[in-house]
């Protein structure tokens, strides 16, 4: 495992992670601007849709399927619960709080879903190509979790139609589901026809993507330095290592592949920094990002792109036996 | 050449919160407004700067001219979603050409 | 032709426009950055011209080129009366508006050229290299045909030597026929040092360019619901039509292949919605948006993408028999 | 800090028109503006927004500080090329540090 | 709806200058600022436009809304930045809610 | 020589620069989006210092790379007291404005060595892969001698330790050393991972980054007409010779590969455009981004691109006898 920690270490997508997070706290001017970062999220959407619709429509679907999607949309719901409760022993953070935060970890990061196919490919391990549908599945849930938190604490419903809609119909989800449609749709066909686009770069987009992530969580940790207390940074390194056990618990009782452990315990182990946070500014305004942000951001993404994943492999591989 | 009293208000607000002030504002039958992007900024919540933030967060700036009498139907609707947002609201005097456009 | 039609349905690029349109209706809030969009423009007119370019170099130049280029200049001049006569016919449109609508299909729409390209290239068809440059050359006497138009019925001039020289110089067409020239220069020497940016990733760039083209449309006809009446929308489908009949009958008198043909009648039915809706903002100002772009961007534009080009190319290959 | 009052005018006008506001501003003899972009708006011809215009459309703002002697002029060659157009025209008074420039 | 005076200063810089002049402002202990994009504009130095500069030059314009009696403040720590630098600072009586804020 | 002034003349990169300066000149509306070009120069960067990196993995990192990145550093330091003296000898610019230019030539311009590089792979020769490396010293150290120059002359200093640090913590900089050492550190397996992104389409992204050069040049040769006398102008082409004459010697000297000297010519001989206007603007605010951004941009770039770089390298050629 430790081989495999030191080649994750040295892969050019770490690497660019870590340029980035060194650039931002050293107070460099590197920066990458907002459009050329929305367009590279808005690629790797594309291109992970669309390759997992491709891997549907080649296997077919199944019973296997549709459990794995109503697993994700139960451990979604179900982890901000337990994140909450793991807050209230290890942090001081008041409900408001901890339910936006909570929120964010049963909800995905996509980013880390890619880095932890690219491993899988690098490892040769192949996985299920509806992980991608069930990605997209996980998004919202979470959501619903934590403002149903935040209401029952404060007494006040945080819910409203507007907002329902909002985040079902957020950019991301959409584009997400939507390319898994046109993959399963056009099949290998439509691979062939833009694989040289959506294939082939790939992996060095991921790079600048990555370096991109990191000049953000390096300016985030930088800027909140001591806002986040002891307790919050340990619930950031632990909270991902449960959700994951909850995924690798729902894997193997769905009797997924290896690869496709690895990948539902990798959805439950990260945290969103980007569907949840634009919710949470909507309907939790007094919550405060510079704590979801900065722990999703800057604790939880680089300790699953560093050390999770690896372990995550690890752990699968030996239960599994391979 | 000939202008006429208005206000003009400003309103720095949000960028997820952008959708729901064009709403707000449509219910006061208040139908001109101009959106600026933002770069960048700072308040009580700190500094924050947009370059690669993918939407994280980001405010945007509303600038509404209005007829002196519906300043406050403006100001009530932009209050009552800017109220326990991070925002700014501003109003200065001002004059326009073509009174009858506003 | 229902096989191509449904072929043409089930293509990555259709699928990603369809995408987009849903969205927008939807009222997801799915966008792709201005600059973005602008970048896969700049990227697409490049790589067309560059690549007509070549396609001439490799075949040289001769009478049927010259003859190509000039009818494309008339069709784009004559078009634009024969649209105005229509629109007087179908629909209530005061005569500005109608100008302003019937330059429109005079110009071209390059994106309806591309897909068309990208349809031949499936059904195995090759086209003259120069079609490319009848595009750029079809682009522009159309606005001056609309400015006639509405000089004529208002009995004050509308063009100046400004506006002339702008038209002229736009982005699109400078782009489109400069880069035609450098692929001419350099040839397949050139083509080789760049055709893995150029050629490779040109079909997924498209499905994401209409993917935002989707959205442009769905958002134009969700807000402008009601401003077109039913026969400015029977114009919208039935213009193209005759767009394409005269583009047939030039493409069978020039002698061009059964590919070039098509392409004639795609540019012939095809309507601008970037260079003309921006000429018309100076010299038309009272003009409505709202009616010409709707039109052309979303009644015309998909009209051409989904039934249009199958109907052409099914056309022109029976009577040309292939 | 001493400071001169002046005139701030600010104009929010189309895209398409921007090298002929600029070039009627040239021929009045102002030479002093800023130039600032728009994300979207709403006015009497509907609601729009710049995500993937691919310039489409689109507004542009030109703030223009000016002294107050000079306002006139500003205005009358703002508003020929305005006229017609969509657009607004907005004067504020303002004060500015180191007249000597305007 | 209860409003309250306050000054509203812009001040529009070169781009390569902005983390000056927020940190002369942090100096100066003023923490409320908004920064706007801008996209051209012309001067005593010329015309310029934003359009692939690549960061070359380009300008961006920090709005500031401040007490009145800390105006002087904000102007002396602007002015100190300003001064050599190509850029133009002006000021309008403004209202705004919320006054605490500010 | 003339052969190869031909062929590098008729290349699609030099085509496309003088695309954007004609299309500039003429005052087409054709423009690249800040964001799209910023993108384009972030690639280009991670792309040159990431296979920088992977070729000194594969060669080993030994004294005569040390000797070079010495050498950068003293070129990029004395240059600008050379381009000092012979300002002062040509033109009538204030020491002021001379400081201000001189530091321009002394540091480098990654474009020129970008386009350098390809004209060597086009001829076949390859170079030591630190050149990387040498680029990224070369930036700053001409800053300084450029300050020192100013402060000399009007007796106040001009050099604080912020500012010190923004140069060295300049974003180019930080991303062109950061992807050096990402690629020694990944070597040919990160290469491989990640070549269809950086390797690849890099030649065309290039032509769409000198179009954008070309339409900035033209804009600022066509607005400060005038502004620059006959004698800056001789500078801005007599400067390049000196500065490869400098460069020649020191790779000579050096014992480096033909290749490796033609690249420290075109260092040396390039003036920079993107990190010393930025620390002008802000350490010389008085002097005039008219005359050193249109010198750089607008007379020494296109000298180089056009006729230095196959004049120094067939001078190259001839002395080490190829
Ligand atoms: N005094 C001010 N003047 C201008 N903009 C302000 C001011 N205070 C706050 N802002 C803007 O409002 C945002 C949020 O402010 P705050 O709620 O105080 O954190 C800041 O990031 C600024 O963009
Ligand atoms: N009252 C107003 N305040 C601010 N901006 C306005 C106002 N009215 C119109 N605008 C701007 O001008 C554009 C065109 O307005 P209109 O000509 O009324 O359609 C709108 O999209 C807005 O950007
Ligand atoms: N009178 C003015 N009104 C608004 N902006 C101005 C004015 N004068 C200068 N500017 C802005 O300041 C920049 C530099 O001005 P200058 O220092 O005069 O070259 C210009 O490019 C404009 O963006
Ligand atoms: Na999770
Ligand atoms: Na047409
Ligand atoms: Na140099």
């Amino acid at each position: 495992m430790f081989e495999l920690a030191a080649a994750n270490l040295l892969s050019p997508i770490i690497l660019s992670f870590a340029l980035g997070l060194i650039a931002a706290l050293a107070r460099s001017d590197l920066s990458i601007p907002e459009a050329v970062a929305k367009g590279m999220s808005i690629y790797l959407l594309f291109s992970i849709g669309f390759k997992g619709g491709v891997a549907v429509a080649d296997n077919g679907i199944d019973a296997q399927l549709v459990g794995t999607l109503a697993a994700g949309f139960i451990l979604s719901g179900i982890i901000p619960f337990v994140a909450f409760g793991l807050l209230r022993v290890l942090t001081k953070l008041d409900t408001l709080n901890a339910a936006a935060v909570a929120g964010h970890y049963g909800s995905i990061s996509i980013v880390t879903f890619v880095a932890s196919s690219s491993v899988l490919e690098s490892a040769g391990l192949a996985a299920e190509g509806y992980m991608v549908a069930t990605a997209a599945i996980m998004e919202a849930p979470a959501i619903l979790s934590a403002l149903w938190l935040a209401s029952h604490a404060s007494g006040e419903s945080r819910m409203d139609a507007g907002l329902l809609r909002e985040i079902m119909l957020n950019g991301s989800i959409v584009l997400l589901v939507g390319s898994f449609f046109i993959g399963l749709l056009t099949g290998n066909d439509g691979l062939d026809l833009i694989s040289s686009f959506i294939v082939a770069p790939f992996q060095g987009v991921l790079c600048l993507f990555l370096l991109d992530m990191g000049l953000i969580a390096g300016r985030g940790l930088r800027e909140t330095k001591g806002a986040l207390g002891g307790g919050t940074i340990l619930f950031g390194v632990l909270m991902p290592l449960v959700g994951a056990s909850f995924g690798l618990g729902s894997g193997l009782l769905l009797g997924l592949s290896t690869g496709g452990i690895v990948l539902l315990m990798t959805l439950s182990a990260s945290a969103s920094y980007i569907a949840v946070p634009a919710a949470m500014r909507v309907a939790l305004p007094e919550a405060k990002p510079a704590i979801y942000l900065t722990l999703s951001l800057g604790v939880t993404f680089p300790f699953n792109l560093v050390l999770g994943i690896p372990l995550y492999l690890a752990v699968a591989t030996m239960i599994t036996g391979g | 050449m000939q202008t006429h009293p208005a206000k003009r208000v400003e309103i720095t607000i949000e960028a997820p919160m952008e959708r729901r002030l064009r709403h707000a504002l449509e219910e006061a039958d208040i139908t001109g407004y101009t959106i600026l992007p933002v770069l960048g900024g700072s308040g009580r919540s700190g500094t924050w700067s947009r370059e690669g933030q993918i939407g994280l967060s980001g405010m945007v700036q509303f600038v509404c001219i209005i007829r002196e009498d519906r300043l406050d139907t403006l100001l009530n609707a932009a209050f009552a979603v800017v109220e326990k947002q991070i925002g700014v609201v501003c109003v200065t005097d001002a004059h326009v050409l073509r009174a009858e456009r506003f």
